[in-house]
C-alpha cells in the first residue's frame, strides 16, 4: 500500500493545475484574481510566482470576454484552464459556452475541437444570498457538446483536471464552495489522474440507493450513517460525471435495492434529479418498489438569513426521511 | 480642498449634516466589522470606509424622488439615502425587520420608500437596470434622475458598454457614478484596464463626463449638482468618475496581498473626514465640540441600531416561499 | 486448521446441502456420488459452502479432487497451508 | 365464523395428510398467511388462508388424512354472519381506509418470476402490495447455500421434512401407470454436439466466482424452453379429450429425491429467464426439494418437463410423460463420441436428447422441429 497524503480539496485543485502546467506548456490559467490575489478561493496561490504572468493571467471583470477568449485559445491549439469564479458569474458567459464551446465541433462538421477546461465554484450554504448561491450544474449538463463533472472528494479534485485537459471536448468542472476546506487522502506518488466517465459507489447497501454529487455527498453519507442505525443500509452513489450520466451504474444499483432517492442542490423543477428520475423510470421501472424520491432545494431565491437558507437546502434529515418514505417506514 | 464650491450653500447646518452622515457611515461600518468577527453578521461584508464622501456628496444633489441603483458595497449609500440605521443593521443580522426582511443581507439592501433599488452583487449587473428605470421615467414624462453607482471594475464588463451606449443613444436621465477606488477586488486598475482614465470611456458614446476628487465631499456635491442639472435639462446621461480609495480590504476574506501598507497610509492622510473636519473648523462652520456632539449622536444611533437588530425577530421558516411570486390576492 | 477441524467442516457443509443425510456415517474414501446420490447441483452447492467456509478459491478443474471426504480434507489442507 | 377447508393444489390431488399446524387457535390471520403444512403425493406443501381474522379452533389434527374440501379449522373473520360468536365483532373504524390497492412493479415482477398469482398477495395498511409482501407470501425460500440453514424465517416450523417416501413412490407409480395407459407415447431422438456449449461454459466459469458458476443444465433448460416456443404442439395440456396449447412456458425440471421419488417443479416463464436467473432458480429449487419445502403453485402447472440424467449416467433416457402434459424431454449424459466435422472424424462432446410426445397432441415432425431448434440454440450459448 503506497503511502497517502492528507491535503485539502483546495490543495488538490492547486496541485492538479500546477502538475498540468509543468507537464504541458499549452496549459495556462486565466480568470479573475487568479494571479496576484491567488484566486478567490486561494486555489492558485503561488502559481503566479512559479509560472509568471504569461501563464497565470489575471483578467478584468469580463466573464464573457475572457471565457470566450479561453475558448478561442483552445480552438487555437492551447489547453486553457478558465476559472469562472463562481457559477453565478457564469451566466454572463453562458452564451460563449453554449453557442461557441459546445457547438463548434458539430457545427464545423468535426473540423474544430475546443479542448478547454472551465472550472467554477458552485452551490450555497455560506449565507451569500440569492445572487451568489446558485447551483446550476443542470443548465450545463443539459447541453450536448459539453462534458460536465463534479469532483466531490479530494481524490477526484486532484485527479479529474488532467483527464479533462486531455479530452478534446470542453469540460466544465464544478467545485462546490463548501468543499475547499475539506481534507482528504491522495496517493503519495502519482499518477493521480482518475476517470471522468463513471459514477462511484461511496457506500454499499441493499435497502435503498441514494444518488448525489458534489457538495451534497457529505450530507448524504451522514444521512446513510443515521439510517444504518435504524438498520437501513443504503448504496450511496456519487455521480462524479453529470454529462454524460453513468446511467448503467445508476440502474444497476436501483435494480439491486428497488428504491431510489436523488439528492440535488438544484431547484426541483427541471433539475438534474428530474432527469435521473426519468432515466430510472425508463430503465428500471420493473424493479421499482416505491416512487423515486427527490431531495432538492426549495423553489425560492436563496435567502440570506442562516435558518432560512438551511430550510431551503437539502438537509441530512430530509434525505433520511425520503429514504424512509421509499421504505414506507 | 477649495475655498468655495459652486452651487453648494456653505452654511453651518449643511456642514453639520455632511459631517454627521460621513461619521455615521464610518462608525456604523466599524461596528459591522466587529459584529462580523462575533459571527452576528455572516456571508460577505464589503466596507466603504474611506469612500464615505462619494455617497454623501452625491445624495445631497439628488431629490427624494430620484432612483438609486447601488452595488454590494452599499451601506454608505443606503444610510446617506436615508434608510434607517436600525433597518440596515437588522438586515445585516438577517432579521425579518431588516430592510429586505432579512433575505438580502449586506449586499442587497432594498427600500421602495427611498426608491433605493438595492445593491447588485454581479459586477455591472445594475447598469442595464438603471438605464431601464430612466427609460420608464422618460417614457412616462417623469422628471426623475436615476443615479447608478459602480466601481471601476465594472468598466471591464460587457454590460458597461451596452448600458452606456443605450443611455446615450436614447438620451436617458441616468447619472453614472464610477467610484474608482483603484482595485477591482484583488486586481489593480492598471492591470485590468488598457486606459485607466475611466471617464474617457464615456467619450466613445458622446456622453459628457468629468473627474472629481472622491475624498472631498464638497467637490463631489458640487460636481453632482452640475451633472444633475444638465440631466434634468434633458441633455441626456452624465458620467462622473470619483477618484477615491478604500481603507479596508475588499471584503472580510481578503489578505490584501495586492497592495502595500504604505499606499493605504498615504491615502488615509487624505481621508474624507481628515480633510473635511479641519476645513469646517477653519471656516468656522463647525467647532470641535460640534464634532464631539456628532460623535455622541452617532454612537447612540449605532448602539440603538445594534439593539434593534439583536431584538428583532427572525423570519418564520413557513415564509420560505413567500414572495417568490406575487401572491394571487395581490394581483390587481 | 487441523485435519479434524477440516473433516468437521466438510461434513457440516455436506449435511447442509443434503439435510436428509444428517447423521449418516461418511465413508472417507468412497465418492459422495456413490454413497449418497449427490448430483452435480449438490456438488456445486457443496463446493460453494467449502469456499465460503474456508475462503479458498476452488477453480473448476479441481472439482474432481473434492468428490470424497478425505480428498476434500487433503485438498483444503494443502491449499490453506499454501495461501 | 367460516370453515377453512383443504384447498386443491393440483389436478390430480384428491386428498392430503395434515403434517403440522403453523397457526394455532387464537393466532391472528392476515391474507396470505401460511396456516398449515400438508403432505401430498407431490411432497409437503404449505397451504394459506385468504381470509383475515383469528383462528378459532382446529378440526383436523396432525397425521390425519382428509379429502380436498374437508374442513380443517374455523376462522372468525369478524364480518357479518358471525352470529355464533358471542363477543361483539371488533369495531371496524368507520372511515376504513378505502385506499385503492396499489401493486409496485417490483412486486409484480417478483410474483411473476416466482409463478405466484399477484392477486393473492396481501396489501399493507396503506393499500400497497410491495416486494416484502410478495416475498412473505412466497414464504421464505430456504436460504441460499452458505447461510446457516437453521435460520429459516420461522424456526418453530422447521420440522424434519414430512416426506413419506413410500407414499411418494406409490403416487408416482400410479401416475406413471395412468400415463402409460392413457397416453400414446411416441419417441424421437437425436444426438446433439455440445462441444461449443461445454467450452463456452468452461471459459464463462473461469471468469466467475465460485458462487456464480453455472452448470450446463441451466443453458440447456433455457435452450429447451426457447425451442418449445418454436414447437407449440409440445407445450400445453391434454384435458377432456382435447389439446390446449399454453401461451406461456413453465418448464418442469425432473429432480430426483435421494432414496427414490421424483418431483418436477416448474421454472415459470423459463423462456424469459436469463441463464443466471435460471441457474439461481435451479439451485433454489433443488435446495427446497431436498428440504421438502415446495410451494403449492410450483407443483400445479408445468407446461412441459425436462429430465436431465447428468454426468456419468447413461447415454439416453426415454422418460414417461407427466399427465396432463403432452411432452417430456429426456437428456442423456454428455459423452465423448467420434463425430464427422467437415468431412473429418474428430472427438466431440455429444448428448442424446429423446422427446417423448403424446401422439394425441403432436407427431414426430413437431418433435423433430423441437430437436433441430434445440440444437441451433445450443450452438450459440452466449446468445441465450
Amino acid at each position: 500500500m503506497s503511502g497517502v497524503r492528507r491535503i485539502t480539496y483546495r490543495d488538490a485543485v492547486r496541485e492538479a493545475m500546477r502538475e498540468a502546467m509543468q507537464k504541458d506548456e499549452r496549459v495556462f490559467l486565466m480568470g479573475e484574481d487568479v494571479g496576484r490575489y491567488g484566486g478567490a478561493y486561494a486555489c492558485s496561490k503561488g502559481l503566479l510566482e512559479e509560472f509568471g504572468e504569461e501563464r497565470i493571467r489575471d483578467t478584468p471583470l469580463s466573464e464573457s470576454g475572457f471565457t470566450g477568449a479561453g475558448i478561442g485559445a483552445a480552438l487555437g491549439g492551447m489547453r486553457p484552464i478558465v476559472e469562472v469564479m463562481t457559477v453565478n458569474f457564469s451566466l454572463l458567459c453562458l452564451d460563449q459556452i453554449v453557442n461557441n464551446a459546445a457547438t463548434l465541433r458539430h457545427m464545423s462538421g468535426g473540423q474544430f475541437s475546443v479542448p478547454v477546461v472551465i472550472r467554477m465554484a458552485t452551490g450555497a450554504g455560506r449565507q451569500l444570498a440569492a445572487q451568489h448561491s446558485h447551483s446550476l450544474e443542470n443548465w450545463y449538463a443539459h447541453v450536448p457538446g459539453l462534458r460536465v463533472v463534479a469532483p466531490a472528494t479530494v481524490e477526484d479534485a486532484r485527479g479529474m483536471l488532467w483527464t479533462a485537459l486531455q479530452d478534446p471536448d470542453p469540460v466544465i468542472i464544478f467545485e462546490h464552495a463548501v468543499l475547499y476546506n475539506e481534507e482528504g487522502d491522495v496517493a503519495a506518488e502519482g499518477p493521480w489522474n482518475v476517470d471522468i466517465d463513471r459514477a462511484a459507489i461511496r457506500r454499499e447497501g441493499d435497502d435503498a440507493t441514494i444518488i448525489t454529487y458534489g457538495g451534497s455527498l457529505q450530507k448524504t453519507l451522514k444521512a446513510a450513517d443515521a439510517l444504518a442505525e435504524e438498520n437501513i443500509s443504503c448504496d450511496v452513489l456519487d455521480l462524479r460525471t453529470l454529462r454524460p450520466l453513468d446511467t448503467e451504474r445508476i440502474l444497476a444499483s436501483v435494480a439491486k435495492t428497488h428504491r431510489a432517492v436523488i439528492v440535488d442542490e438544484g431547484w426541483r423543477t427541471g433539475s438534474l434529479a428530474g432527469e435521473i428520475s426519468a432515466q430510472i423510470m425508463e430503465g428500471a421501472f420493473f424493479d421499482l418498489d416505491a416512487p423515486v424520491e427527490r431531495v432538492c432545494t426549495a423553489e425560492t431565491p436563496i435567502p440570506y438569513a442562516r435558518h432560512m437558507e438551511l430550510a431551503a437546502l437539502p438537509s441530512v434529515e430530509g434525505i433520511a426521511a425520503a429514504v424512509r418514505k421509499t421504505l414506507r417506514r | 480642498m477649495k475655498d468655495t464650491y459652486d452651487g453648494v450653500d456653505l452654511t453651518a447646518e449643511h456642514a453639520r449634516e455632511l459631517a454627521h452622515q460621513m461619521i455615521l457611515i464610518r462608525r456604523f461600518e466599524e461596528k459591522c466589522a466587529e459584529l462580523y468577527g462575533a459571527e452576528k453578521i455572516r456571508g460577505f461584508l464589503h466596507l466603504y470606509i474611506g469612500e464615505e464622501a462619494n455617497a454623501v456628496g452625491v445624495m445631497q444633489a439628488l431629490a427624494p424622488d430620484d432612483n438609486i441603483v447601488a452595488t454590494y458595497r452599499e451601506h454608505g449609500h443606503a444610510l446617506a439615502r436615508g434608510l434607517p440605521a436600525s433597518e440596515v443593521m437588522a438586515e445585516m443580522y438577517g432579521k425579518a425587520a431588516g430592510s429586505s426582511r432579512g433575505r438580502g443581507g449586506s449586499m442587497h439592501l432594498c427600500s421602495a420608500d427611498h426608491r433605493f433599488y438595492g445593491g447588485f452583487a454581479i459586477v455591472a449587473g445594475g447598469l442595464p437596470l438603471a438605464v431601464g428605470l430612466a427609460l420608464a421615467d422618460k417614457m412616462r414624462g417623469e422628471d426623475r434622475v436615476t443615479c447608478c453607482f459602480f466601481g471601476e471594475g465594472a468598466a471591464a464588463e460587457g454590460e458597461f458598454h451596452e448600458a452606456l451606449n443605450l443611455a446615450a443613444l436614447w438620451k436617458l436621465p441616468v447619472l453614472f457614478v464610477c467610484e474608482n477606488n483603484g482595485y477591482a477586488m484583488g486586481t489593480a486598475l492598471e492591470r485590468s484596464e488598457s486606459d485607466t482614465d475611466i471617464h474617457r470611456h464615456a467619450e466613445s458614446y458622446a456622453m459628457e463626463a468629468s473627474v472629481v476628487d472622491g475624498m472631498d465631499v464638497l467637490a463631489v456635491e458640487e460636481a453632482t449638482r452640475r451633472a444633475v442639472s444638465k440631466i434634468r435639462a434633458g441633455e441626456g446621461p452624465y458620467f462622473l468618475e470619483n477618484r477615491t480609495y478604500r481603507f479596508r480590504a475588499h471584503s472580510m476574506f481578503d489578505a490584501e496581498l495586492y497592495r502595500a501598507r504604505e499606499e493605504v497610509k498615504e491615502w488615509e492622510k487624505r481621508g474624507p473626514l481628515v480633510q473635511f473636519k479641519p476645513w469646517t473648523i477653519e471656516k468656522a462652520l463647525l467647532s470641535a465640540s460640534d464634532y464631539e456632539e456628532i460623535e455622541g449622536e452617532v454612537a447612540g444611533a449605532v448602539a440603538d441600531a445594534v439593539a434593534f437588530a439583536e431584538a428583532a425577530p427572525w423570519e418564520p421558516v413557513e415564509d420560505l416561499l413567500k414572495d417568490v411570486m406575487t401572491p394571487a390576492e395581490a394581483k390587481s | 486448521m487441523s485435519d479434524d477441524e477440516l473433516k468437521e467442516l466438510v461434513t457440516r457443509a455436506l449435511f447442509e446441502v443434503a439435510p436428509d443425510l444428517e447423521g449418516e456415517a461418511i465413508e472417507p474414501e468412497e465418492s459422495f456420488r456413490d454413497q449418497f446420490e449427490i448430483d452435480s447441483m449438490d456438488l456445486l452447492n457443496f463446493i460453494i459452502r467449502l469456499h465460503e467456509a474456508t475462503g479458498v478459491d476452488i477453480p473448476e478443474k479441481d472439482y474432481s479432487q473434492l468428490t470424497t471426504l478425505s480428498g476434500c480434507v487433503s485438498y483444503l489442507g494443502a491449499r490453506l497451508k499454501a495461501d | 365464523m367460516i370453515a377453512y377447508r383443504l384447498p386443491s393444489l393440483g389436478a390430480d390431488m384428491d386428498k392430503a395428510t395434515l403434517v403440522e399446524w403453523v397457526k394455532q387457535p387464537g393466532d391472528k390471520l392476515e391474507r396470505g398467511d401460511v396456516v398449515a403444512v400438508v403432505e401430498t403425493v407431490k411432497g409437503a406443501i404449505e397451504i394459506e388462508t385468504f381470509e383475515e381474522g383469528v383462528l378459532e379452533r382446529h378440526v383436523v389434527e396432525a397425521g390425519e388424512t382428509v379429502p380436498v374440501g374437508e374442513t380443517l379449522a374455523y376462522i372468525s373473520t369478524g364480518k357479518e354472519g358471525a352470529e355464533e360468536s358471542s363477543e361483539a365483532p371488533p369495531p371496524i373504524s368507520k372511515e376504513a381506509p378505502t385506499t385503492k390497492r396499489k401493486v409496485t412493479p417490483a412486486a409484480r415482477k417478483c410474483a411473476r418470476e416466482a409463478g405466484v398469482d399477484i392477486k393473492r398477495a396481501p396489501a399493507g395498511p396503506d393499500g400497497v402490495v410491495d416486494l416484502a409482501q410478495v416475498e412473505a407470501m412466497i414464504a421464505a425460500p430456504a436460504k441460499p447455500p452458505g447461510e446457516e440453514a437453521g435460520e429459516t424465517a420461522a424456526p418453530a416450523r422447521r420440522t424434519k421434512p414430512g416426506l413419506n417416501l413410500a407414499a411418494m413412490r406409490r403416487a408416482i407409480g400410479a401416475a406413471m401407470a395412468r400415463s402409460k395407459r392413457e397416453i400414446p407415447h411416441y419417441y424421437v431422438a437425436s444426438s446433439i454436439d455440445c462441444t461449443v456449449l461445454k467450452t463456452w461454459l468452461e471459459t464463462e466459469n473461469q471468469k466467475r466466482a465460485v458462487a456464480d458458476r453455472l452448470l450446463y443444465a441451466s443453458p440447456l433448460i433455457k435452450a429447451a424452453a426457447c425451442a418449445l416456443k418454436e414447437a407449440p404442439a409440445l407445450n400445453g395440456f391434454y384435458e377432456e379429450g382435447e389439446f390446449k396449447p399454453s401461451s406461456r412456458i413453465h418448464l418442469g425440471v425432473a429432480t430426483a429425491l435421494r432414496g427414490g421419488g421424483l418431483i418436477a417443479p416448474a421454472l415459470h416463464d423459463t423462456d424469459e429467464l436469463s441463464i443466471d436467473v435460471c441457474m439461481a432458480h435451479l439451485r433454489d429449487l433443488v435446495a427446497r426439494v431436498r428440504t421438502g419445502r415446495i410451494r403449492g403453485s410450483e407443483m400445479s402447472d408445468p407446461t412441459a418437463t425436462i429430465s436431465i440424467l447428468g454426468d456419468d449416467t447413461a447415454d439416453a433416457v426415454a422418460p414417461v410423460i407427466y399427465p396432463p402434459q403432452v411432452v417430456i424431454i429426456g437428456c442423456g449424459a454428455i459423452v465423448s463420441r467420434p463425430w464427422v466435422v467437415n468431412g473429418a472424424v474428430e472427438p466431440r462432446h455429444v448428448m442424446t436428447v429423446t422427446v417423448a410426445g403424446d401422439h394425441r397432441a403432436s407427431d414426430g415432425r413437431a418433435a423433430a422441429r423441437f430437436l433441430n431448434s434445440l440444437d441451433k440454440f445450443l450452438q450459440a450459448p452466449e446468445a441465450l
